[in-house]
């Protein structure tokens, strides 16, 4: 049997041999990981061809298909996760290669490289899986290499983190793994399509419900988002920015892909779903406005802005999720680059200054005037201020919210802009005050090709706000959720 | 008609006022600052009338033109400004503020001869606005205290004033449709309208109560500021009343009655407030305000009656011109006094001040007393109710005027303005005189000066004296009094008696001089009449007169006495009835 | 002629490319930085001479690009675009000029430069806006490039006023996108067009109309300093004095003028908006906006906050003048856009040269600053006595076509609202011209004694704009004046 | 009561006490511990599932996945036992 060489096989099983190879050679870590990197991306390139050019493309794994067989799928959908991935994924190893490049981080290097392709191993997985079984396997994978992340700095705070991260991880596994046994007792299949359609019985209800508190878990879903900004906080730059910008997306993809099988759950149930997402829009924010360290104010605006993406599920309301997962999606992938390019600022504004406390950043003469602008430009992009991808993103959200009545959802999205517009203005205040500086301020130090990374980020999360039709039409492709747009 | 001729007029002042900033050209611009006007007059003077133009796209279209009326005023005030001028220049001459005067002098003579120009509504409130912004600074110019607090009044009462005007031509012009004044003046314009732009109008004319910025303005005001203040652009509320309002062609009663009412109540209010005060230019403010009370009255029938109006514009439009050179006389005569350092010199000014003021309290055949007699047969064609009220008002006004003229002259003396030092005493005067001669002059030139609108003043009787009279004896008498109890009735009395004890000294001394030349008289003159009788035997000569003159005598006793030769004459007394009337004070 | 159907890009682009330029020059490159920003400020007028020529032959520009599926990008370049886009052009060269002056030796200027030239290319993507989504993304673009420069001093003085500047704003912008969904959900589309979208949605759904009418002013009412929302104002006076003045000439204040006039014309549409009984409540709100803002404006001792305060009254013309509903009350507001613009700029830069050269920040300060400086004073003075309204100065066509357009509305009232107004106008600037000419230096000066050294480019800008104020309102009826060219709109959005 | 439903319902136990054990554990390998407990009963409740009646096989489906399961719950536990000694030997020196 001759092994089809596909674009779908490609992108999840080269960053796994990457990582093999990155963990075996770590002398030739970084070069392995971009190696591994232009590959993956080259794959992802050559998949969102064919995807333009036929739809919704299909692979079963090893000939076996469905229903007990492992099936790989891409859809416009997961190949823009994909694409997210990708580029993300590139630009923070680029800013990586500056922010680990000291003597004293020469482990944290080490362990970098094979953390991450095994992390881009099990995200891409995620993005192609057909099956729930997968899923949970893929999502572990994820969980693993995420934890080992958080750690790599190995501070107390960071390790200390990271065992809560590793014990909210191992019991939405728990969870998750429980709702797939009773899903597989229930209706015998584990692959999407046989999820099509199942009456929804109140065991199978159960058993989703099971799911999606696992994945609430692992994506930090208020109230379950306790593990959450310790853990983003306290790793290092270029791994919060990967946990952040593109872990927590992996769970949120699920959900939103579980959505589009499941049976269709009752308003009450999207309503709870809803009050969570507004508890953390409000909880988040108002934690943030209390952050005394910058990378912990990102990381709570991170519970916010998933609360947020969470909102846009529950107004699907009576029209379905056939509109608002576009909502949904797009905040998705607004939030993975805006996020990562706030980390990363943030971290190039920490590296510079020596600390990220949020009051004492105007006493420094050193501006680093570069990642500050970044940190503002992503800002924009999380705040929603046109013409972001966070702005399209919200105008969709709140055009069928609007659409559909649901004024309150409007309501917690406005309140939630303005608690972000409180929260980042705390951070813009430090950039710009000068008068509680001694020395004369550089306004232009800080300088730096590690920079560039964020920077094009930042502006991408800016810009595609002005090619927001393409993109949605491209996650249209296969038509995710079964209606013609 | 092009508007080249009124670029001219206005861009005078304009160029002046701007070159003036520049400081190489001061001293030049200073030299010819009388003449400032020239232009103007000369178009008013020359021009064919009625012209007009006008420029679209100046403002919101620019309209301007002279026609029979505005051109006198024109002429009149013009050559106000030219005295002012003349004056300023000397009095400024080492004023360390003397380019902030000049420039307002110049922006407020601009907006003085512009607005007399205007025939829309805006442009006439541009000018309107402009002169008295720019008087503003007049009245500030000397920075004390008295002039900062005028200044603060004035201001306040501009403000007023202006709003006052800007939405009754708001409110005319779209009741109108149109902006010119024409066209306005054909409107039956609303009460509010026209209760608004009288609000503003009379601001300026400081009719009470709208009055009290004006005294102490004038007061305040530097002497060439005063009289152009008080001469020239009071009568811009005048002007604006006449050339706005639609008088003659719709009737307002009430608002001409309140007028009315105001005015009467202005000319002797002003005289109460106007004999208290002590600074001369204050009491010559007062004196402005009775006179404007006067043009009140008329203005007020016009709004009454208006079948009137034809009749009493030409009126108004004389007195206000006598008024204008009367008061602009005194105020300059003001600063000529002040000007002079002499006694003897003083009291020359003083009698030539006597000139305007008796001009201005109407002595027969003066203007003044031309214009009242005027105003009183004008006044006769409107409202028969109200006429005695006015002829009685009108001529009670003379008797005001004159005790305001003589406590000004009282003042005078008694609390001279100053004179800035260095002041040319003779280079003041020419202008005064200047001023004073045309005052004088005023009816004999008023003929062929205004020819359509002269008549009712050729048709005049010339007035009456007694008021004048009447209040120079009043005066007299308050001034005695004064005089009295300011040094107590003993010492008076002393005083009144003094010429007549002295009198009687020197009439005793000539007596006694004279006695004994009498003495020797008495002896001489028998003898020479002794001598020339026997030379011419007198003696005999009498006795045969006598003899002949007993014997007539006696024959005319015999003759029967039928007819007698001397009928006897009825005699009538004549009453002083007038006389029995005193003003109530 | 050429034909360049990207010309409103080509405009916008001159300031929007400038800005990342600009940011990118060292500290040092003034001269480079003064080159660029001259240069493109110079082309950006030659452009929009270009422009406005070409929209009075009739050519219409239009450029859409789609964001969202049936939302687009849209900018068009009509009449009342032109309007405000001339204003904003000109006295950003104006501006410009003046801020490289005053900013000569200060810290900061790449930030500074670029934040400016990306705040001017946002109020001309305002004005280009063909529909209400492009608006609100120049909006908020507006919004943030403008916070950078309101703190620019970055004292925690100008931090606070930032922060409540960003609130305010924000939370208008935000409600303004509230309201752009509900236009696009109920009419469909946001586009602006003469008379109106809304006329078929108020006749099935009249409660939803007006929540929106009162959203969508609510939201530009921020910017526009309408009486509840006016706080940020005054305290975002802390902004040096080039921000000042293009703040409350062109940029903010005008963003929200125009938007209330966008929406209630183009949006609405004068005739829906009376049929909804929305107009005489907002003639209203604007009526004591004017009010308010006079009588705070007197106690003010800071100067630039009494300017503020007057700001915030004199802008409400332009809402009481849409709001009238009458088309010479329109042209009224129209007019004043540009007048209160030129009048407002003048005082800000005068106050600013005030402060620069003798140190002057307070009213009580300023006795005797004409004699110091008699060219920036007597351009301050011009543009008071406009403000007072006092011909033939440009305040004064203006507050005489909103006057006429109130009795042609029949509301008379506005004739005693003007009134009393120009009242508080005359007493809260009289006093400043009394102190600045009439009034002797104190003898220990408050400034450095002698003349004040101020550079050209600092003295220039107030009297050229003063110049203008004047030729503004003398020549208002020539062809090409602002007056004539609100005519020509009101003639469009009357659809006479 | 089915043999069945019995060992289901010792699942559900089993399940529930690793959960309270989880979330109430104050010491860190304690919660490991609970987890683990925790799995087991999911464990034995899938095991439970495939259960059929002796004639049929039981399903393996259930069986994989608990095998997928218990390897991916014993890789998570060595991180996890990992994070836990380092974490001590930083306090040690900490302390120290």
């Amino acid at each position: 049997m001759s092994v089809e060489i596909s674009p779908m096989i490609l992108s999840v099983f080269v960053p796994l041999f990457g990582a093999i190879a990155a963990f075996v050679l770590p002398r030739a870590a970084a070069l392995i990981g971009f190696a591994t990197l232009v590959l993956t991306s080259g794959a992802v390139a050559w998949l969102a061809r064919d995807v333009l050019a036929a739809g919704a493309v299909g692979l079963p794994l090893g000939g076996w298909g469905a229903p007990l067989g492992i099936d790989l799928r891409a859809d416009g959908l997961s190949v823009a996760m994909l694409a997210l991935t990708s580029v993300v994924g590139f630009l923070v190893s680029i800013a990586a290669l500056d922010s680990l490049k000291g003597p004293e981080q020469a482990r944290q290097r080490q362990y970098f490289w094979p953390l991450w392709l095994l992390l881009l191993t099990g995200m891409n997985g995620v993005y192609l899986s057909t099956d729930i079984f997968n899923l949970y396997v893929m999502i572990e994978v994820i969980a693993l290499a995420a934890v080992g992340l958080t750690v790599l700095s190995g501070s107390r705070a960071a390790l200390q983190a990271g065992l809560d991260y590793m014990y909210a991880s191992i019991f939405g596994a728990l969870l998750f793994l429980m709702g797939v046994g009773f899903v597989y007792l229930q209706l015998g299949r584990l692959d999407f399509a046989g999820l099509t359609g199942a009456a929804p019985t109140g065991a199978l209800i159960a058993a989703l419900a099971l799911i999606f508190v696992g994945l609430a878990l692992k994506t930090a879903l208020f109230p379950l988002h306790f593990w959450l900004p310790a853990a983003h906080a306290n790793a290092t730059a270029p791994a919060s920015a990967l946990l952040s910008g593109l872990v927590v997306k992996a769970a949120l993809y699920v959900v939103l892909r579980l959505a589009q099988y499941m049976p269709f759950p009752s308003e009450n149930l999207l309503t709870l779903v809803g009050l969570m997402g507004a508890g953390a829009v409000i909880w988040g924010g108002v934690q943030a406005l209390r952050a005394e360290r910058l990378k912990l104010l990102v990381a709570w605006s991170t519970v916010a802005q998933i609360g947020l993406i969470f909102v846009a599920f529950a107004r699907a309301g009576e029209v379905g999720l056939s509109e608002s997962w576009k909502a949904a999606a797009l905040l998705i992938l607004a939030h993975g680059i805006a996020k990562a390019a706030m980390f990363l600022a943030a971290g190039r504004i920490k590296d510079e200054i020596g600390h990220d406390v949020i009051r004492d950043l105007d006493r420094t003469p050193i501006r680093p005037t570069l990642a500050q602008f970044t940190f503002a430009l992503a800002a924009i992009s999380l705040i929603g201020l046109p013409p972001s991808l966070g702005f399209i993103g919200k105008w969709s959200l709140m055009e069928g919210a609007m659409a559909a009545g649901y004024w309150h959802w409007v309501g917690v999205t406005m309140a939630g802009t303005l608690l972000s517009v409180a929260y980042f203005s705390r951070v813009f205040a430090g950039f710009l005050r000068f008068d509680r500086v001694r020395a004369p301020v550089g306004e232009h130090q800080g300088w730096a090709l590690a920079d560039a990374a964020p920077l094009t980020l930042a502006l991408m999360a800016i810009g595609l706000g002005l090619l927001a039709a393409p993109v949605l039409s491209f996650i249209e492709i296969g038509y995710p959720f079964g209606v013609a747009p | 008609m092009s508007l080249l001729p009124y670029i001219a007029a206005l861009g005078l002042p304009l160029g002046l006022a701007v070159l003036l900033t520049w400081a190489q050209a001061r001293s030049l611009v200073w030299r010819v600052m009388p003449f400032a006007p020239l232009s103007a007059l000369a178009l008013a003077l020359l021009g064919d009338m009625p012209m007009t133009a006008q420029a679209e796209w100046l403002i919101l279209g620019l309209h301007l033109g002279l026609d029979d009326t505005s051109r006198l005023f024109v002429i009149f005030t013009g050559l106000l400004w030219c005295a002012a001028g003349a004056t300023a220049r000397h009095w400024m001459r080492d004023d360390p503020r003397a380019t902030s005067f000049g420039v307002m002098f110049l922006m407020a003579q601009l907006g003085n001869l512009g607005l007399l120009m205007a025939q829309d509504a805006l442009s006439f409130y541009a000018f309107f606005a402009l002169m008295s912004f720019a008087s503003y600074g007049l009245v500030l110019h000397s920075r004390t205290p008295q002039a900062l607090g005028a200044a603060r009044l004035y201001i306040g009462f501009v403000v007023l004033g202006e709003l006052a005007l800007f939405a009754g031509l708001a409110l005319a012009g779209a009741q109108a449709g149109s902006f010119l004044l024409t066209d306005l003046r054909q409107t039956a314009l609303s009460d509010i309208s026209v209760a608004l732009l009288m609000i503003g109008f009379c601001v300026k004319l400081g009719i009470m109560p709208l009055h009290f910025w004006l005294p102490p303005a004038h007061g305040a005001a530097p002497v060439p500021a005063s009289a152009v203040l008080s001469g020239a652009m009071i009568k811009a509320g005048l002007f604006g009343m006449i050339t706005i309002l639609p008088l003659g062609s719709a009737a307002y009663a009430d608002h001409g009655t309140v007028l009315m009412a105001a005015g009467m109540v202005t000319i002797f209010a002003a005289l109460l407030l106007g004999v208290q005060q002590a600074n001369p230019k204050a009491v010559l403010g007062f004196s402005s305000v009775s006179q404007m009370g006067i043009l009140a009255l008329g203005l007020g029938a016009g709004l009454m009656v208006p079948q009137a109006w034809a009749a009493i514009v030409p009126v108004l439009i004389f007195l206000a011109a006598h008024h204008a050179l009367a008061k602009g006389a005194l105020f300059l005569g003001t600063g000529a006094f002040a000007a002079q350092t002499g006694r003897v010199t003083r009291l020359v000014v003083t009698l030539a001040l006597l000139f305007p003021a008796l001009v201005l309290a109407g002595l027969p055949a003066s203007s003044g007393g031309l214009g009242k007699e005027a105003l009183k047969t004008a006044l006769g064609a409107a409202s028969p109710v109200w006429l005695p009220w006015l002829t009685v008002a009108l001529s009670l006004s003379g008797v005001a005027t004159t005790l305001l003229m003589a406590r000004y002259i009282a003042m005078i003396w008694h609390n001279p303005p100053k004179a800035p030092a260095n002041l040319a005493p003779e280079a003041v005067l020419l202008p005064f005189l200047l001023v004073s001669a045309a005052s004088l002059a005023l009816p004999a030139v008023w003929g062929t000066l205004a020819q359509t609108v002269a008549a009712p003043i050729r048709l005049a009787p010339s007035g009456a004296l007694w008021p004048v009279l009447c209040g120079v004896v009043l005066a007299a008498g308050v001034a005695v009094f004064a005089h009295a109890q300011r040094i107590g009735a003993g010492v008076f009395l002393s005083q009144l008696t003094a010429p007549f004890r002295a009198f009687g000294a020197r009439a005793d001394a000539i007596v006694a001089a004279k006695r004994r030349a009498a003495r020797r008289l008495g002896h001489s003159i028998p003898k020479a009449l002794g001598e020339t009788a026997d030379q011419w035997r007198l003696g005999q000569t009498a006795i045969a007169g006598l003899i002949v003159l007993t014997l007539a005598v006696e024959l005319r006793t015999t003759l029967p006495a039928e007819t007698a030769i001397f009928p006897e004459q009825q005699q009538h007394p004549m009453p002083l009835q007038d006389l029995t009337l005193t003003p109530d004070f | 002629m050429m034909d360049a159907p990207l010309l409103p890009l080509f405009i916008l682009l001159t300031s929007l490319l400038a800005a990342p330029i600009l940011f990118a020059l060292p500290e040092r490159a003034a001269r480079l930085r003064t080159a660029i920003n001259l240069g493109m400020a110079a082309l950006k007028v030659a452009l929009v001479g270009w422009l406005s020529i070409k929209v009075s032959q009739g050519v219409i520009y239009d450029l859409r690009f789609e964001m969202l599926p049936g939302l687009e990008f849209k900018l068009q370049a009509d009449p009342l675009a032109i309007l405000f886009i001339a204003l904003s052009a000109v006295l950003w060269l104006i501006t410009t000029i003046y801020s490289v002056g005053y900013l000569e030796h200060g810290p900061h200027r790449a930030r500074f430069f670029g934040f400016f030239s990306l705040c001017v290319a946002a109020t001309v993507g305002i004005a280009l806006s063909g529909n209400l989504f492009t608006f609100l993304l120049f909006y908020e673009l507006l919004t943030l490039a403008t916070y950078p420069l309101v703190i620019h001093r970055g004292t925690a003085e100008a931090l606070r006023a930032g922060r409540i500047y960003l609130i305010y704003t924000l939370a208008g912008g935000l409600v303004l996108l509230l309201g752009t969904l509900g236009l696009w959900v109920l009419a469909g589309t946001t586009d602006f067009v003469p008379g109106g979208v809304l006329a078929d949605v108020v006749a099935e759904n009249r409660l939803a109309a007006q929540l929106l009418f009162v959203v969508l002013i609510g939201a530009l009412g921020v910017k526009a300093a309408l009486v509840p929302f006016h706080r940020w104002l005054p305290i975002a006076m802390v902004a040096p004095a080039p921000v000042s003045a293009l703040l409350h000439a062109v940029a903010v204040v005008k963003a929200g003028a125009f938007g209330i006039m966008r929406v209630v014309y183009e949006v609405f549409g004068i005739e829906t908006a009376q049929t909804l009984g929305m107009t005489a409540p907002l003639a209203a709100l604007a009526g004591v906006t004017i009010i308010y803002g006079s009588i705070r404006a007197i106690t003010q001792d800071d100067i630039k906050k009494r300017l503020a305060y007057s700001t915030v009254s004199q802008v409400s013309y332009i809402t009481l003048g849409v709001a009238l509903a009458s088309p010479i009350a329109a042209v009224g507001a129209l007019a004043h856009l540009i007048h209160q613009g030129l009048m407002k700029i003048t005082m800000f830069m005068a106050a600013g040269n005030l402060a620069e050269g003798l140190g002057v920040k307070r009213v009580s300060q300023m006795d005797g600053v004409g004699r110091a400086m008699p060219g920036t004073m007597l351009a301050f003075t011009l543009a008071a006595l406009g403000m007072i309204g006092l011909p033939p100065l440009a305040g004064f066509v203006s507050k005489w076509y909103l006057a006429q357009g109130g009795l042609q509305a029949d509301q008379v009232w506005v004739i005693a609202l003007l009134l009393g107004s120009s009242l508080l106008n005359a007493i809260y600037f009289l006093p400043m011209l009394h102190r600045a000419w009439f009034r002797d230096a104190a003898p220990e000066g408050t400034g450095a004694p002698g003349r004040p050294r101020i550079g050209w480019m600092l003295a220039a800008p107030p009297v050229t704009t003063a110049v203008l104020v004047l030729v503004a309102g003398s020549f208002a009826n020539a062809p090409f004046s602002p007056l004539e060219w609100t005519r020509f709109i009101v003639a469009i959005e009357y659809q006479e | 009561m089915t043999p069945d439903l019995i060992y289901g319902l010792t699942g559900v136990a089993v399940f529930g006490i690793g959960l309270v054990g989880a979330l109430s554990a104050q010491d860190r390998l304690r919660r490991v511990l609970a987890l683990k407990l925790c799995s087991v009963g999911a464990g034995f409740l899938l095991v439970v599932g495939a259960w059929r009646e002796p004639p049929a096989a039981p399903d393996p489906v259930p069986h994989a996945l608990v095998i997928t399961g218990i390897v991916v719950m014993v890789s998570a536990t060595a991180v996890a036992l990992a994070l836990i000694r380092r974490l001590q030997t930083l306090e040690a020196t900490d302390e120290r």
